[in-house]
């Protein structure tokens, strides 16, 4: 069981795939010779020759040519460089690769994985800070996944890749250089889906997704030092969602809700999860919704902090909730 | 050109012309519903391309697309049914007029966004490069979709992998309801792709011999490891732009003038003028193509009940 | 006080821009000559010469060259011919219209309005059939108007204009020949915003927006006959969003809410609303959310219709929601 | 070409360069954060092309916009202060290094969007044919931006209404870790631009004295109403991608041979040939560089209170 971070967990999934199934292919800019500018694709391109390989910048032709190879039988899995950069071509995405099955009645499919990373890091600009899961988790037809560990990485990208319908896999590149921990690469492909409890107490269910959810977790640890246990249920995977493990969780909680996430507060996500609590009627009182106060993101640090829940927020904020 | 050639293209182009001509009287009649873009004047293109293909070769095109899902071979029954919302249609009605596909016939769909499937082209010669058919491409586009970013993206990518990849433009000369020369400085639209590195050529798009020489030679050349193409055909559509569109824009005279270089009249000249009786062929297919409406008219209506199903695998 | 029918408003709002805002300029595909592919800018080409223009079919220069006219002092209004051609141009609204005014710290602006109309029409296909406020009401920055009658088509569009921040007014088609009505024209500009309370009635206050909004009042008018009073509240603008006027409402309504949208449930603005009241304190028991289901949407009439609320299944919801 | 003319441009060019590598060393302190792109070794672009543009033009670049802010002449202290999150920073270090303006100087932005600022330049000459100013634009974006659609639509906009913008190619052989060469099937990328109608030039980039003399030229055929220009910057930078590329991709030769023909270094020899004190005039310029970046470092932090201010007016 090799120790990896999450960089390499990725990259050890990628090769898994470009050696157990022969019809993917791996392209996007700087993947291939430069690895990657974050060096998550490093070595590929050396070990599989022209499947691996580097496009222009053009995003529209890079998920459009993934689209079509994928029609053909091809299990192409192409990068966008950051998520911000999509929106040049989400055409691709909304109008063409998620239309595919059902307006061929099934005749047709468009297996494609679409790697990304998203988030704010310091002194990232407006254009390069956002999270945009919200886009894709609106458009019926694509999967949508934003895993957090490197085992997870790793998972998330061997069931996209051997699921038949588009996905898109989100990273943040906060996480790519972090600790580096035993990861299973040999199990069996997992379906997609599904959701981890990583706490478990009794004051609040905890939803959370991506690279906030360390911060959720260190809060967790924090409160149950002080006292108030949450139950903090991280879904890596945003479509298909585990709204079932969610309400199962609120049943133990008291109907209990809160959600965190990165992604700007109005019409993120997070929304969502709790109307579906709502609507099953499993969610009790108010809930709570952490997110990015709606805003532009600016450059300078300090002020990106200002609107990015933070660990002090996040801390406040929960345990104003678990006492409320 | 053989008579026989003569007589086949103008019966292929006559199933075209008279399958859009049965789409417009559905129309009229209520039968067939929603916007419809026909391909009426354009016939020749799609007669003459096609038979540049083999079966494992994929054409993508746009909602202009009736008259090539005929020239890659689609039967008219399941065509004429997915138009009329049956559950025999090529996509039990999930595609309608402007967004359908037929795979089993290499026809990998229409597209109704202008250039959205250029790069689709592209990426099925991709996958031919290692799914060990070599399969060529071809992708159909009108002119004013030269003006869409997404177009020039997809045949920049096709150049700088060398992917068998045949970019054919239609210039009819308009773009909906705006003359594609007002939209452009410089009219010569093959100098675009010249300028990516395909060979571009400006044909006549009227004359399926010509586009089936010009495309045949292409596509050998691309077969054979040359890269991409570009070719433009140039013809007009006789009708407008959707079905109802009055055409205010057009004047009588050019109207006329497009009525007499229009590939069935040319190809209808040239016929009889080898003793072939035209008017008898044009009955022949005329029926044929009724009788496949008619077919497709008996056919059960798409099924309400299974509208959840293929969202997903 | 002019007969205007929905287009017909839409055009004398254009007129009245042209005529009293120099900075003006209003282009798009076949806008000019051939005046609209519905004939909403008919005319207004010859009558204000070349600040009305036909433009290549370039979503990315249309929507860019409005920014950057913006920035330098005009009021461009351009036109997105179908709000799903917007996703092979969506960077421009949301990396960039959106962040001009935040990023340069207020030191510009981009002052533009585009104009599009979205939904489903009989036998439209799945490209041209979508619902996409959600990705505009996500986006901090721009601000989202989707009127339903020819007088807030009128007022949304004017607002829109001397309005200082980009604004996406979103018709739908259906509309733009529907009756006629008076339509007041020489109103002050009004700001953005606000909502109207088309129906009163205690059982239940039922928010909605765009042509759907005809479908609910049909329905309170069809419930009411049957005994069953509820208020329905609409919201031309979805950014400002009246949550205010919501919330008032909600207090004489019990706390009952429903929602009815077009767009797709699962991440439609219709959530936002929901969890604004819930937070608000405002809310009472399940919600009802009404929206398309989660698909693609299919060509043929009768399949679209099994997915799109129309009448019965608007009445079916509201009356069971009143009763439940 | 005088020695003053060549003494002031190699001040320009110094005060860039020395701009940049004073960010280096704050990025190294810790002072300035995150990714920034130096256009180190591309400084006769901005300082020749600049010059043909007058207050109310309209200056549209990429995050390799430092050296462009500065020769639209932008004060250094406060974009010292934008890239080090200070009050007093162009945007009040909402901008950042990638994402910076200051239009009072005629800045319209940096773009982090490759591609993203075209059609924008492509507005604001728009806006000059209505506003009585008859402004022209200029954007700056990279050879890999070539490969962008909305680069080819941006363009074609321009042509089609005659716009008076120049777009600027800065050919510096790379797209981040990437050859241009290996992006592209024809490499003459005037070509493309060509195509669409628009007068192209290939140039040396690295003299401001050719830069500013085609760009002036092609400025005031733009403004006589010739519609937009082309031209390509053929140079080179000297540095990473972004602070902290190590460019491996790059040979130890081709670095060397990219510093014998990089614009400082032959218009220092260009100077000293004339007998000027070259050294003289580089610590000068540090020096007021240097000074102010100190200021800027004085600078109070960007306010923290207002970071919901402007979203909406
Ligand atoms: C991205 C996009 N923009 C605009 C449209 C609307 N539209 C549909 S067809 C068309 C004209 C296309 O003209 P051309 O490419 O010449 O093809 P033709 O219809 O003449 O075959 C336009 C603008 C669209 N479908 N997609
Ligand atoms: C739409 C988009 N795609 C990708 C990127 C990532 N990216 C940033 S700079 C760059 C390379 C650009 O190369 P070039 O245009 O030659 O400009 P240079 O950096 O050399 O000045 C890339 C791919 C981006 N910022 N935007
Ligand atoms: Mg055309
Ligand atoms: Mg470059």
């Amino acid at each position: 069981m090799p120790e990896l971070n999450y960089s390499g967990a990725v990259n050890a999934a990628l090769r898994r795939c470009l050696e157990q199934v022969p019809e993917t292919l791996l392209y996007g800019e700087d993947v291939a010779k430069p690895g990657g500018v974050h060096g998550v694709t490093r070595r590929l391109w050396k070990d599989f020759g022209d499947r691996v390989f580097d496009t222009p910048i053009s995003e529209s032709a890079i998920l459009g040519s993934a689209v079509g190879a994928a029609m053909m039988g091809r299990r192409p899995i192409v990068e966008i460089m950051w998520a911000d950069f999509f929106l040049v071509a989400l055409d691709q995405m909304v109008n063409q690769a998620a239309n595919i099955r059902y307006v061929s009645e099934g005749r047709l499919k468009a297996p494609l994985v679409v790697r990304t990373q998203q988030g704010n890091s310091p002194a990232a600009c407006a254009q390069h800070s956002q999270n945009l899961e919200a886009l894709f988790t609106h458009t019926p037809g694509l999967r949508v996944a934003i895993p957090s560990t490197p085992q997870d990485a790793f998972d998330v990208m061997v069931s996209a890749v051997y699921n038949d319908d588009p996905v898109v896999v989100i990273d943040n590149r906060t996480l790519y250089f972090g600790a580096k921990e035993n990861v299973v690469t040999d199990a069996a492909p997992k379906p997609i889906g599904g959701s981890h409890v990583r706490r478990t107490g009794p004051a609040a269910t905890v939803v959370t997704w991506g690279a906030i959810t360390h911060q959720v977790l260190a809060t967790a640890d924090r409160l149950a030092e002080e006292g108030v246990r949450l139950t903090v249920l991280e879904t890596p995977w945003l479509n298909p969602f585990d709204h079932d493990a969610l309400h199962r969780s609120l049943v133990d909680t008291g109907g209990r809700l809160a959600v965190v996430h990165e992604a700007n507060t109005t019409g993120g996500f997070g929304g969502e999860v709790i109307v579906r609590a709502l609507e099953a009627g499993v969610l009790s009182g108010r809930p709570l919704r952490i997110g990015t106060d709606d805003s532009r993101i600016p450059a300078t640090p300090e002020l990106a902090a200002a609107l990015i829940p933070g660990a002090d927020r996040i801390h406040a904020g929960l345990k104003q909730f678990a006492a409320g | 050109m053989t008579t026989d050639r003569l007589v086949a293209d103008l019966r292929a182009m006559w199933r075209i012309r008279a399958f859009e001509e049965q789409i417009q009287a559905l129309h009229k009649s209520g039968d067939v519903r929603g916007s419809v873009h026909l391909c009426i004047g354009q016939e020749a293109g799609p007669v003459g391309a096609c038979d540049a293909l083999t079966e494992s070769d994929a054409l993508f095109a746009t909602y202009r697309g009736h008259g090539w899902a005929i020239g890659r071979g689609t039967p008219l029954r399941p065509l004429f049914a997915e138009l009329l919302g049956r559950a025999t249609g090529v996509n039990g009605g999930r595609g309608g007029s402007a967004y359908f596909s037929a795979p089993e016939y290499g026809f990998y769909g229409e597209n109704s966004i202008v250039g959205g499937g250029a790069s689709h082209a592209v990426g099925a010669a991709l996958a031919g490069k290692h799914d060990g058919t070599g399969r060529l491409a071809m992708t159909v586009f009108g002119d004013g979709a030269m003006n869409q970013g997404a177009v020039h993206e997809a045949m920049n990518f096709a150049a700088v992998f060398g992917l068998p990849v045949l970019f054919l433009c239609e210039n009819n000369r308009y773009s909906e309801l705006t003359p594609i020369r007002d939209m452009v400085r410089n009219e010569a639209l093959t100098e675009r792709a010249a300028a990516l590195g395909l060979p571009a050529t400006r044909i006549d798009g009227n004359d399926p011999a010509v586009v089936r020489e010009t495309v045949a030679g292409l596509a050998e050349a691309a077969r054979e490891g040359g890269g991409p193409a570009f070719v433009e055909l140039i013809t007009q559509r006789l009708v407008g732009h959707y079905i109802g569109d009055v055409q205010q824009y057009r004047t009588r005279d050019e109207l006329e003038a497009d009525g007499l270089v229009e590939p069935i009249a040319v190809a209808t000249a040239g016929a009889a003028g080898s003793g072939v009786d035209t008017g008898a062929l044009e009955r022949e297919v005329r029926a044929e193509v009724a009788a496949a409406a008619e077919q497709a008219l008996a056919d059960p209506a798409a099924e309400v009940r299974t509208v959840k199903e293929h969202l997903y695998a």
